[in-house]
């Protein structure tokens, strides 16, 4: 049967992919979705504690409210991310990291 | 003397010192919308203070508190008005010039495009002085005191588009700001030394028997520099050497303003000052010595200076340095004569009767030198006058009791007999002051004569001179006013009015009679052989023209000292500031800085993997050391 | 799901394979073949032409003297041949394309589409047992009597009865955008690309207005579930038509207004989702030869308009179960041919499955009408129309519908 | 075959995630983003979260991944070539990611319901809903879907956002419309620039 360590595992091998990603790519895009992937890595997990654990009979919604909170925001996140790299593309003509260390020390 | 009739409340007192700021205040706001009413209000505001101070001269000493001011714990400064005998007369002296000015003004202003400026500063300058009078505390009137030097800054600086104005008035500004800081230092130590209380009635009391009692005793210098301390300020406002040089440029100024300022207010504040603190002075008899010197320097120096002077407001600008000269010399004086002799001090005092004569009739001579120059087209060269007599009679009659009265003439005019005082004050106090005074009082009626000869006497020298006719009426009301009101204060029942002013002088000395008497006539003889029908000056002393070269000597003394003062300033700020301050902590922020740069490549990558690793270790320790560690 | 997950039985599951083979294959594979037949042939009538009329059974090649029209109407045929054409044509594949992608296309366009239907409820509920009769017969003359029955359970006309039906449809009509999207960045030629960017920016926006038009509506039913929204329809009056049960009431009329706005926002919206005429920016001729699929050929080409057509049926059926009664008709209870549950016969349950396809059928016709009548917009002012009126317009509507209800509370 | 199921979803999930980080095309990537998406949602549903799983679905796959895609197709980006490979970044990814998944792995493991089958926490809706009708006699509807056994996720869901996270739902719409006015004034060209 499947036991809450199943979603859990499912949702860290997900976690440290789209962390894997983040480091190892190079265009800014990429490194982008790899960040969604890690926020609904962590959406899974939400949903799977709300569903194992039972409050009264029903999921515990509250979990699930947060869910819908960071869907929200993560939606908001990628339109201002676009636009911001859209204007780095303006500027720079390229999207790639490397193009963009003008903080380097 | 009538006994006091009325109580006196707070309501006077704050009505005299409110009217004429909420004046300023609406003229400045509403010049605009208010236009040519702002005159009338001015002129309103100035009448009703007149009429107050007219009803204050009934009323009973008291000390009411105006407005409360600033309270810090223990510490307060209240705006108190300290109404007595002096209060009282000098009230009347302001508001009667006061007034006076204001109705002159509005003739000899009438085509002025700032004229609602200029009486918008006018009425702001009555609310400075009308504070100052009535100060019942050092600080209400260092307040007023510096609110004067700003409202007399306006007034100078009036004609702001002409260079020498706006000169002018920065140089009056900045000299009399050296003295305001002598005086804020004096008031300080007032303060630390009576234990924060710099009320007059406080302080009289704390000489008495006090703390400052105990003071005077045990550490004489520390009270002889507060008493010059003091004394800095009178110096600045009343234009004593060395800070007398900031009077006659501030001739630049409107002629009322300067009947107003260099008559009877602003420049008499100094002296007012003075008399008020003179319990201060005369505890520290050294100070009372400094300070009667420097008041007979200055009346000689001045006087001196007067005698080479051609411009008709220039000269009247150093005879009133004399003349304010006299009374600082006689407050030194009367102080010498109190602390040294143990001579009871009377309710009078002699600087304060010469600053009240000398008040009507400098305004007097002011107003009418303004009458002057108003018929000859702004001409303010005496040269270019000349037998003004005819063509301004009644001009000429004011000028003439106004002259006579400055000289001195023995018996019927006012100045004789306060000048009378003064001498007597010096005869018996210091023999060689007494002198300088005779010298001075003979030189004054030489420099009076001459400049009264030239510009009534023998023939125009000019058309505008040719053309001249009287003032209008308003403009010559207050000359005659004035005239009877210099008259008419030799006479003992009018001065019954003002009794504070009168010094209840002993029998003089014959010799002070004999002395100024000779010193009269042979200044205004030889004044009149010298100059009857001349259309140039026979004398040419450069010395005198020039002023002694004060100017040029200040103006040396501050580019060596400045420059000095720089250059060692900026060498302590290489040292300090750029070098330990500045350029060390720099310096280690930059080697840090170097060192971290490693950490930082740019790459957002790298971050990311640091980050990561970070939040690796984290949950590493939390799930894993802290449980084994027992947390 | 997780019941379904743990408790999944073989009954449900062929249930459900035979509806979804039934509707998929049997109802809107032949609708869309035919509305593009009828597409030609009211173009044509419009046009005052005759549009394709003389595909027939071909009995010509085998010697006979005539075709063989189908009902006597020349061309019903005529979808038949096309489909045999598009199947036999070459099938090119220009070469600069990425060629994954360019075949992943036409599917991610296909799926989505028909992939909506499962939700949709296209009938009351079949209540088989009814047929018992017949089979038992049957049995008795093949010999065989103890064969099973149906089980007197009747089986609901829905594919999934989810209770998140309206969403679930956005959800994957949502994903029919990548195909467009896809087609036009793979073929790698600037018109399809155009064309594709156009049809993302325009789905992406209308979506809105699509979402936010039917907030309305489930307001007023206080359900997700279309399976409930129809049986409420059919017993108190369509939300268009509220003429009967408690249809009659205040509030329902009240709510007309705001219902009347909620349908024709979504069916603009509707228009511009499938980029049907006046909306059909991602393939205008005019500007973009074909838009994009102008470098598809053969039966991908077809895969495009099979999926679009897809889409504007189950779109019509939506719209048809949110505002017109869904398989309800008209006074159906009133008239005795209304739904009771577990009481239906089989034959209302047939019939209410024809009402629902006639529903669709006539809203097909409305659309078809629409493109042939009115001019294209130019793309600037289909996204300021998105995004300046509709957009407004429909949250305006929720706020109205929000007021009316407050004000006058329905049962 | 339940667990088939959430293998099979799982599987997809995992397997077009990798995709994601793998691919050399950014349009790969994009799609396989959203084809992940599309597991995930199925594992949300597995879990009864029909609403939440629908969402993802609408919001990631069906927009977010869409502007992903249309930024990639406008902007022409172009797959990576090998010659910039950066093999730092490549085997730290690997180490970090490795090392992540195992200790999320081993945490997980010692989560005291880590055991807990999806049987073991079965939902009582018929209780839930007698539950509800008694204390919340304004919501006849949720409670009479839980009585007839139906979990009515949407409505619940609403329940808990309107009526416990009102304030919160309220702060994610300001969110929203910052959001939109930043995406505006960046996305605005400088017409001085542009000209």
């Amino acid at each position: 049967m499947i036991t809450l360590s199943h979603y859990l595992i499912v949702s860290g091998i997900l976690f440290a992919l789209g962390l894997a990603g983040v480091v190892a790519r190079r265009n800014i895009i990429i490194i982008y979705m790899c960040l969604e992937m890690m926020l609904s890595a962590a959406n899974l997990t939400l949903v799977a504690f709300s569903r194992f654990h039972v409050l009264a009979g029903l999921p515990d919604y509250s979990a699930q409210a947060l869910v819908f909170f960071t869907i929200t925001v993560a939606a908001a996140e990628v339109a201002v991310g676009l636009a911001i790299i859209v204007a780095l593309y303006r500027s720079k003509q390229s999207v790639e990291v490397e193009s963009v260390t003008k903080l380097q020390g | 003397m009538t006994p006091p009739a009325q109580d006196t409340t707070a309501s006077l007192p704050t009505l005299l010192l409110m009217l004429p700021f909420l004046t300023a205040l609406t003229i400045l706001l509403g010049h605009k919308l208010l236009k040519g009413a702002s005159v009338v209000l001015s002129i309103a505001s100035a009448a009703i203070c007149f009429v107050i101070s007219l009803m204050l001269l009934d009323a009973r000493d008291s000390a009411p508190m105006l407005l409360p001011f600033i309270e810090i714990g223990k510490f307060r400064i209240g705006l108190d008005a300290m109404i007595d005998q002096q209060s009282r007369g000098m009230m009347f002296i302001v508001t009667s010039i006061g007034l006076l000015v204001h109705l002159f003004s509005l003739g000899y202003m009438k085509e002025d495009e700032g004229k609602v400026r200029f009486f918008g500063s006018l009425s702001l300058f009555m609310f400075s002085m009308t504070g100052i009078v009535l100060a019942g505390n050092l600080f209400m009137m260092f307040i007023f005191w510096e609110l004067v030097g700003l409202s007399s800054y306006l007034l100078i600086g009036h004609w702001f588009e002409k260079p020498s104005a706006a000169e002018a008035c920065k140089k009056a500004f900045l000299t009399n700001r050296i003295g305001d800081f002598g005086f804020m230092i004096g008031i300080l130590m007032l303060f630390m030394a009576n234990h924060g209380d710099v009320s007059f009635s406080g302080l009289k009391g704390g000489f008495a028997e006090g703390p400052l009692h105990e003071m005077t005793q045990t550490h004489t210098l520390f009270m002889t520099l507060a008493a010059l301390g003091i004394f800095m300020g009178a110096v600045g406002k009343s234009a004593q050497f060395p800070l007398h040089v900031w009077l006659p440029d501030a001739m630049e100024g409107p002629t009322p303003v300067s009947a107003l300022i260099h008559a009877a207010t602003m420049v008499a504040a100094g002296v007012f000052m003075l008399v008020r603190c003179s319990f201060v002075i005369e505890a520290s008899p050294d100070a009372a010595t400094i300070i009667a010197w420097i008041g007979g320097l200055t009346a000689l120096m001045a006087a001196l200076m007067a005698t080479q002077q051609n411009d008709i407001k220039r000269v009247l600008a150093y005879s009133t340095l004399s003349q304010l000269g006299y009374m600082v010399m006689a407050v030194g004086l009367l102080a010498i004569q109190v602390s040294v002799n143990h001579h009871e001090a009377g309710p009078g005092h002699p600087a304060m009767f010469h600053l009240y004569t000398h008040a009507f009739f400098k305004a007097m001579l002011f107003l009418g030198s303004g009458a002057i120059i108003y018929a000859c087209h702004h001409e303010q060269d005496i040269w270019k006058m000349g037998g003004l007599m005819k063509h301004m009679p009644v001009t000429f009659v004011t000028f003439a009791i106004g002259t006579a009265s400055l000289m001195g003439v023995p018996f019927i005019t006012s100045g004789f007999w306060s000048k009378e005082s003064i001498l007597g004050v010096g005869f018996e106090a210091c023999r060689p002051l007494f002198w300088i005074g005779v010298a001075t009082a003979m030189l004054t009626a030489f420099y009076m004569t001459r400049m009264f000869v030239i510009t009534f006497l023998g023939k125009p020298r000019t058309e505008s001179a040719h053309h001249a006719i009287e003032a209008p009426i308003i403009m010559v009301l207050p000359l005659v006013v004035l005239a009877a009101l210099t008259v008419l204060s030799t006479f003992e029942s009018f001065n019954r009015l003002l009794a504070a002013m009168i010094p209840n002088h002993a029998e003089d000395h014959p010799t002070v009679m004999i002395a100024s008497i000779a010193a009269l006539i042979i200044g205004s003889s030889v004044g009149f052989l010298l100059y009857r029908g001349k259309n140039s000056d026979p004398l040419n002393i450069k010395l005198f023209a020039n002023k002694f070269y004060f100017d040029e000597i200040y103006a040396v003394i501050v580019k060596v000292l400045q420059d000095q003062l720089a250059w060692i300033v900026n060498g302590l700020e290489r040292m300090f500031v750029d070098g330990i301050v500045a350029r060390l902590p720099a310096f280690i922020a930059m080697r840090i800085g170097s060192a971290a740069r490693i950490l930082t490549g740019g790459h957002l990558q790298a971050y990311t993997f640091l980050l990561g690793a970070g939040v690796l270790m984290v949950i590493y320790l939390v799930v894993f050391v802290l449980p084994q560690l027992g947390h | 799901m997780g019941h379904l997950l743990a408790n999944i039985d073989l009954t449900f599951l062929i249930a459900s394979v035979v509806k979804i083979v039934f509707l998929t294959f049997l109802v809107i594979l032949p609708m869309v073949a035919y509305s593009v037949y009828a597409e030609r042939r009211f173009s044509a009538v419009i046009q005052d032409r005759v549009g394709p009329n003389r595909t027939g059974i071909p009995l010509t090649l085998f010697g006979f003297k005539k075709d063989i029209q189908i009902l006597g109407i020349g061309g019903l045929t005529q979808p038949m041949a096309d489909g045999i054409k598009f199947l036999l044509k070459e099938d090119f594949t220009p070469k600069s394309v990425n060629a994954f992608y360019y075949w992943l296309a036409p599917c991610l366009t296909m799926v989505p589409a028909l992939m909506t239907c499962v939700v949709l409820p296209f009938g009351s509920e079949l209540r088989l047992s009814d047929l018992n009769g017949l089979l038992s017969w049957v049995y008795g003359v093949i010999g065989m009597a103890d064969l099973p029955v149906f089980s007197s359970v009747p089986v609901p006309s829905v594919i999934a009865d989810l209770s998140v039906g309206p969403l679930y449809t956005f959800a994957i009509a949502s994903l029919g955008v990548y195909g467009i999207v896809i087609a036009g960045w793979a073929s790698n030629s600037k018109y399809p690309f155009l064309g594709g960017v156009r049809a993302s920016a325009q789905m992406i926006s209308y979506e809105l207005s699509l979402g936010l038009s039917i907030i309305p509506v489930l307001m007023v039913f206080g359900e997700l579930n279309l399976t409930k929204m129809s049986i409420y329809q059919d017993a108190n009056g369509w939300l268009l038509l509220p003429l009967w049960g408690e249809g009659l009431s205040l509030a329902r009329w009240v709510l007309w207004i705001p219902m009347g706005l909620s349908f024709c926002i979504f069916v603009v919206a509707m228009f511009a989702e499938t980029n049907r005429l006046p909306f059909d920016m991602a393939e205008c001729e005019t500007e973009l030869v074909a838009g994009y699929h102008t470098e598809y050929s053969s039966m991908k080409f077809a895969l495009f308009f099979l999926g679009e057509y897809a889409a504007m049926i189950i779109g019509s059926g939506l719209a048809v179960t949110l505002f017109l009664g869904g398989w309800s008709i008209p006074f159906g209870p009133l008239i005795g041919l209304g739904y009771s549950a577990g009481d239906t016969p089989l034959w209302l349950g047939l019939l209410h499955i024809g009402v629902f396809l006639g529903k669709i059928v006539f809203f097909i016709l409305f659309f078809i009408l629409i493109r042939w009548t009115l001019p294209r917009f130019r793309f600037d002012q289909l996204m300021k129309l998105g995004w300046m009126v509709m957009f407004e317009l429909a949250l305006f509507n929720v706020v109205l519908t929000a007021f009316l209800m407050w004000l006058v509370p329905l049962k | 075959m339940p667990s088939l199921l959430f293998y099979l979803f799982a599987l997809i999930t995992l397997g077009f995630g990798l995709m994601v980080v793998l691919a050399r095309n950014p349009v790969t990537s994009a799609l396989s983003l959203a084809m992940s998406f599309v597991g995930l949602a199925a594992l949300f549903i597995s879990l009864d979260a029909f609403f939440i799983g629908t969402i993802q679905i609408l919001v990631y796959a069906g927009a977010v991944m869409v502007l992903f895609l249309f930024i990639i197709m406008l902007l022409d980006i172009k797959a990576e070539s090998d010659r910039k490979t950066n093999v730092a970044a490549i085997v730290g990814a690997i180490v970090l990611g490795s090392v992540l998944a195992v200790q999320i792995a081993t945490v997980s493991a010692v989560h005291h319901q880590s055991d807990l089958t999806l049987n073991e926490a079965a939902l009582n809706l018929v209780a839930a809903g007698n539950q509800m009708a008694a204390t919340d006699k304004d919501l006849p509807t949720i409670s009479k879907d839980l009585k007839a056994g139906i979990l009515p996720d949407t409505k619940l869901m609403g329940l808990a956002l309107f009526k416990q996270y009102g304030f919160h739902l309220q702060v994610m719409g300001l969110l929203l419309m910052v959001g939109t006015v930043g995406v505006v004034v960046l996305s605005k060209r400088d017409k001085e620039v542009a000209q």
